[in-house]
């Protein structure tokens, strides 16, 4: 029987790497400071890749987002797999074009032609006063882009198998890296194979009502569970793991059961992924409901720096219990 | 460099060759500007008349496992590689046999058997995708090539200056080709672009760059001869600034209120396409016969693709829910 | 008493820029070809304007949009107002970081002590045959985006009175003009003025179901109407117009009056802006309802060049009808 | 050109006031550390010890009514043109007296009064929007110039390139300042710059460019000097590089390891503050008394301004909902 490791995000994610790099030699990696000379990547989680495949494998790039991707999707129509890092999300804005445009389109453009087996890894969420543009959680922008998925894993065992399946999926997908996550340490099965794309995972059962979140806002409703156990009511808690496309099977199981549903992501509320799936719980499950859909995200302005507007900003357990609590009429 | 003596040279076959590319070309934009006045196709349509001489060298020297990627106006590209004309027509005209099976369109026609693996509508973006091809060849240890075309107005967008840096510092076997054909949409060089020759540019990179006739198919032949040659070698990418003009304008319909008279009268006066075939004849390359078989084969094979592609399907509705991702979206 | 004309939507946005230009000297035009003598803009509508006002007013630009934004944030910083235009909605995926990062933000981020007073106008829309890099309605990515008004005028009196407004607007505003109205004549009054942002316009009223749309989508739906009261069925119309902030207000007393609602846009369905609109009122009219709240979008893919999945990504008349029918029961 | 006799020199005064900011940097810098290693701030920082001489010498030549764009590590270049330091502290300390009332952070400090515009934390983006600065200069018919900072790894990316060549096409009063540090993060310049030198670049843009000794204020003197008169006199851009060196690496924290030893040690051996010092006091421009009493001043002033910033009020969570537009966002 396999073991059980605790690590953190980075590792896991790391193990992910080293694993898809040894089974598959098409695997590249590229973006800023990605070999080891200049430590593996702004978070580590490509150290020592370099030095086991090769820089010829694993390659530092100029401060060039357009490149980046450019680069990546290039080789990945030629065969290869490229892991391309973006190292915030906010950076995707200047390689948009290259994302949207082409990874997503071109296979479609080419009526199956060619391909873009493309991993755009990138990192963020607030939490660091690193306040305006270095914070966002753009997912649901992508999530609106046809022919690319989009992963936003909450664990390191998560991390590493969903970071597997994106690696070998044969479309672009990105893999949206949450800071607060990456840093919180979880239990990895040595063992821990590709997670599939698409499921959604029940993480906690309950009856009263549906919590659907992913990513560093799991950790917040995993808090919030303790307070509306307190208070009685068994809540069911969802982590998504992938946004697009969306498991609205196992959503849409859950809350026929439990008859009440809340979305909660980091990602600004206004216009923001938790309305599709709010809005296709309301419509699949009209008259069958106890109460209106809620959604919870981040207030509708950039991320602040004062740790005091940051945490305002962004859903917090006690908004969680108190929506929940809401629901319950 | 093609002043040199030691410049390659295409001989008479090569002429030939590159004459026969451009006519193919030229034959087919015929053909098709024709069919859209007829009112037959109702595509957006780019012509680059006039610019033969281009893609008709660089069809003749590249190999067929090299590739290119090109841009909107890059149908000559792909013409002057052997892409087949019937799948061609069959994409622009939105059916089935269609490369794309009538998804891409003319902006977005793709023919990777023949190396043709990019067509992009956004200004600048063969660039960066162009060098991932390149590096896929040399990780693979091939010799293979990748072509980038872009237009002047390109050379002043982002993805151009990011581009040319990587290359350059990763040795790509790529090869940025500019038809510079003073014009972008309505804009000529002078009022986007603050340099005197684009080729200058590429200084910034530590990168070969030359401003040459992209109308004169020696100098052409020189120059990409030894572009192709130094990117084969591992010794990396080139800039190549073509100059040149499009005698019709930035989209069909056009009407050219933007260019003085004399300017476009003097380029159409130099009309590459006649003039290689006047030299032909004069310099005992090729006799009038052999252009006029010559040319009615190429407009038979026009006649059958367009036949071919006119009378091909009309794609179904589920098309929408297929390579999107590979596997096809449920209903 | 003023009189009416006659005009398409160049024209409308044209006279529209001839009043704010003459109006405030501080209003500037900028783009690619957006001088006369290259043409006023690739569809004309800034016609006339570097030969009434002056190319120092008037700008050609290089085919640089970073550039371009970047030079409309920065005079709108030192107090002008600058109309900046992004030839396709497309090729705001070069200007992304301009836009996001920078004009939606710098008010924020400064504390107010800055802010970007500009004006993008763009083009976009299916029905031309440019396919999957030409087409996409991503006026859901800019909602999601804080600090940016979002516009999208479905005929020539409201581009005209809603151009005026971005122009005065002390906040950034993205004008979005959709290429099947931009080229549809509309009555326009001589002394149309500005028409608010924000508000939504009941274009037609009804009973028993309510119809949001907005840009192209409008005449879509405003054939679907003639079919719909054919089948005995009386729908409410309004065009949105501004997107965010949208008129909340209106739609819900719309909504509340009728029990059902239809959101219609050409954005991709999945993830788009009509999901917001939909979960809106569903959460706050929930036990109202008559019927679950109806989204229709673009397909999931890029859009094809081929006029017959062309015309089946974009919502049509009749699946308009049918949508609305099925509401009905 | 600073070896020209021609070229515009510092005199006695100019070098002391040069000597005086790059201190009013250095001690604010010095305890903006000390704080952040306390535990009493919180923020990420990226400090620009070593390149001071580069801020001071352009707050010397720079009037309160030009303008700057600057970068994540652009504190030293707001110190050096007289931000003063209370609202500066609020705000890295996230406080409602901050210039941004606590909502920008170190990251996006802005200050008009003084010409501080914007504070970019993405590479690249300060210098497209100095141009719109620099064109609405140039409308206004103002004198005033605006100067745009960026580091060497900044100089690989599209905005860049797009940027530099607008500026020069519409002759922008506009000063492309990149203090060349050697580094991007940890990324080393040779890695990603395909270029020996980042001034080769200007040739692209027809703009002078100048590589210089950004630790050497005659150097930095003399051709910004000459810069700044070519800006207001209409003549367009100058792109300066300024060779200059981070002693404490990116980010607080970091710990070097890309970096070799001994080019940290020699850099750290010219550190350019104690040898101006040095030089003040051997030409005579000033005494060690007068040094003195200049450091104990600006100590008193970063003093005051720590203890100002650090007990300005905590922001109400209401300022969410200010400042995203004009008009206060209901409740
Ligand atoms: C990013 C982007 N901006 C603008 C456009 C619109 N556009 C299409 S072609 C063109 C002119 C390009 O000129 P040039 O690069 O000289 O190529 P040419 O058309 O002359 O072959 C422009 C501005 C675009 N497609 N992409
Ligand atoms: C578009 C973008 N890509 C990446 C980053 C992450 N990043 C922040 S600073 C930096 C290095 C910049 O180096 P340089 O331009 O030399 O400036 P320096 O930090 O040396 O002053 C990088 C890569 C960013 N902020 N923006
Ligand atoms: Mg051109
Ligand atoms: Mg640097």
């Amino acid at each position: 029987m396999s073991g059980i490791q605790k690590m953190n995000g980075i590792q896991a994610i790391n193990a992910a790497m080293v694993e898809a790099m040894e089974a598959d030699p098409k695997v590249l990696v590229l973006g800023e400071d990605i070999a080891d000379p200049q430590g593996g990547g702004v978070t580590g989680t490509m150290r020592g890749l370099s030095t086991q495949f090769g820089e010829h494998r694993v390659r530092t790039t100029p401060i060039s987002e357009q490149a980046i991707i450019g680069a990546a999707i290039g080789a990945a129509m030629a065969g290869y797999k490229p892991v391309a890092e973006i190292m915030l999300m906010n950076f995707t804005t200047v390689a948009m074009d290259m994302i949207f445009n082409h990874a997503a389109k071109l296979r479609f453009m080419s009526g199956g032609q060619t391909s873009v087996p493309i991993t755009i890894r990138t990192l963020t969420g607030a939490g660091w006063q690193t306040a305006g543009q270095h914070s966002d959680h753009l997912e649901g922008w992508f999530a609106h882009s046809a022919g690319i998925k989009v992963v936003c894993p909450s664990n390191p065992a998560d991390m590493k198998g969903l970071l597997m399946s994106c690696i070998q999926d044969p479309d672009p997908c990105i893999f949206v890296e949450n800071g607060m996550t990456l840093f919180a340490p979880g239990d990895v099965a040595d063992d821990q194979g590709p997670i599939p794309l698409g499921k959604a995972n029940v993480m906690v059962e309950g009856s009263d009502l549906t919590i659907i979140s992913w990513s560093g806002q799991i950790l917040r409703c995993q808090m919030a569970l303790a307070g509306l156990a307190e208070a009685g009511i068994s809540a069911e808690l969802i982590d998504l793991r992938t946004i697009s496309p969306w498991d609205k099977e196992a959503v849409l199981a859950s809350v026929a059961k439990t008859g009440r549903a809340l979305v909660v992501h980091e990602a600004v509320r206004n216009f923001g992924p938790g309305a599709e799936i709010a809005s296709t719980i309301s419509e699949e499950l009209f008259g069958q409901l106890k109460a209106p859909v809620k959604r919870l995200g981040g207030a509708y302005c950039a991320v602040p720096f004062a740790k005091v507007l940051e945490d305002a900003f962004v859903p917090q357990p006690d908004d969680i219990i108190a929506a929940a609590k809401s629901l319950m009429g | 460099m093609a002043e040199q003596s030691n410049a390659p040279k295409p001989d008479g076959a090569a002429l030939v060759d590159i004459y026969r590319r451009m006519l193919r070309v030229e034959r087919n934009d015929d053909a098709i500007r024709k069919t859209i006045r007829r009112g037959r196709l109702t595509m957006p349509y780019y012509s680059a008349r006039g610019q033969e001489v281009i893609p008709a060298t660089i069809g003749h020297l590249l190999n067929d496992e090299d590739q290119i990627c090109t841009i909107y106006r890059g149908i000559q590209d792909m013409v002057a590689k052997d892409m087949p004309l019937r799948p061609l027509w069959a994409e622009i005209a939105g059916r089935v046999d269609g490369t794309c099976k009538g998804k891409g369109g003319p902006m977005h026609l793709t023919y990777p058997e023949m190396g043709i693996m990019v067509t992009t509508g956004i200004v600048g973006s063969s660039m960066p995708i162009a060098n991932g091809l390149g590096w896929a060849a040399q990780l693979d240890g091939s010799k293979r090539v990748v072509v980038a075309f872009f237009g002047d107005g390109a050379s002043n967008i982002g993805a151009f200056h990011e581009a040319l840096n990587l290359a350059s510092l990763w040795k790509l076997p790529v090869i940025f080709v500019c038809p510079n054909n003073g014009y972008g949409e309505h804009t000529s060089y002078n009022l986007a672009t603050s340099v005197d020759k684009i080729s200058t540019r590429a200084i910034s990179y530590n990168m070969p760059g030359f401003t040459l006739d992209g109308n004169d198919p020696d100098d052409m032949y020189a120059h990409m001869s030894v572009a192709i040659e130094r990117a084969r070698a591992g010794e990396g990418p080139t800039l190549l600034e073509c100059k040149t003009f499009r005698f019709l304008g930035h989209v069909l319909g056009d009407d050219d209120f933007y260019i003085p008279k004399e300017e476009k009268e003097a380029a159409i006066a130099k009309d590459p396409l006649p003039a290689l075939r006047a030299r032909l004849v004069a310099e005992g390359h090729a006799n009038e016969e052999q252009l006029s078989k010559m040319q009615a084969d190429l407009e038979a094979e026009i006649a059958d693709a367009e036949e071919f592609g006119m009378n091909s399907p009309l794609p179904s509705v589920d098309e929408l829910r297929r390579d999107v991702f590979a596997e096809e979206i449920a209903a």
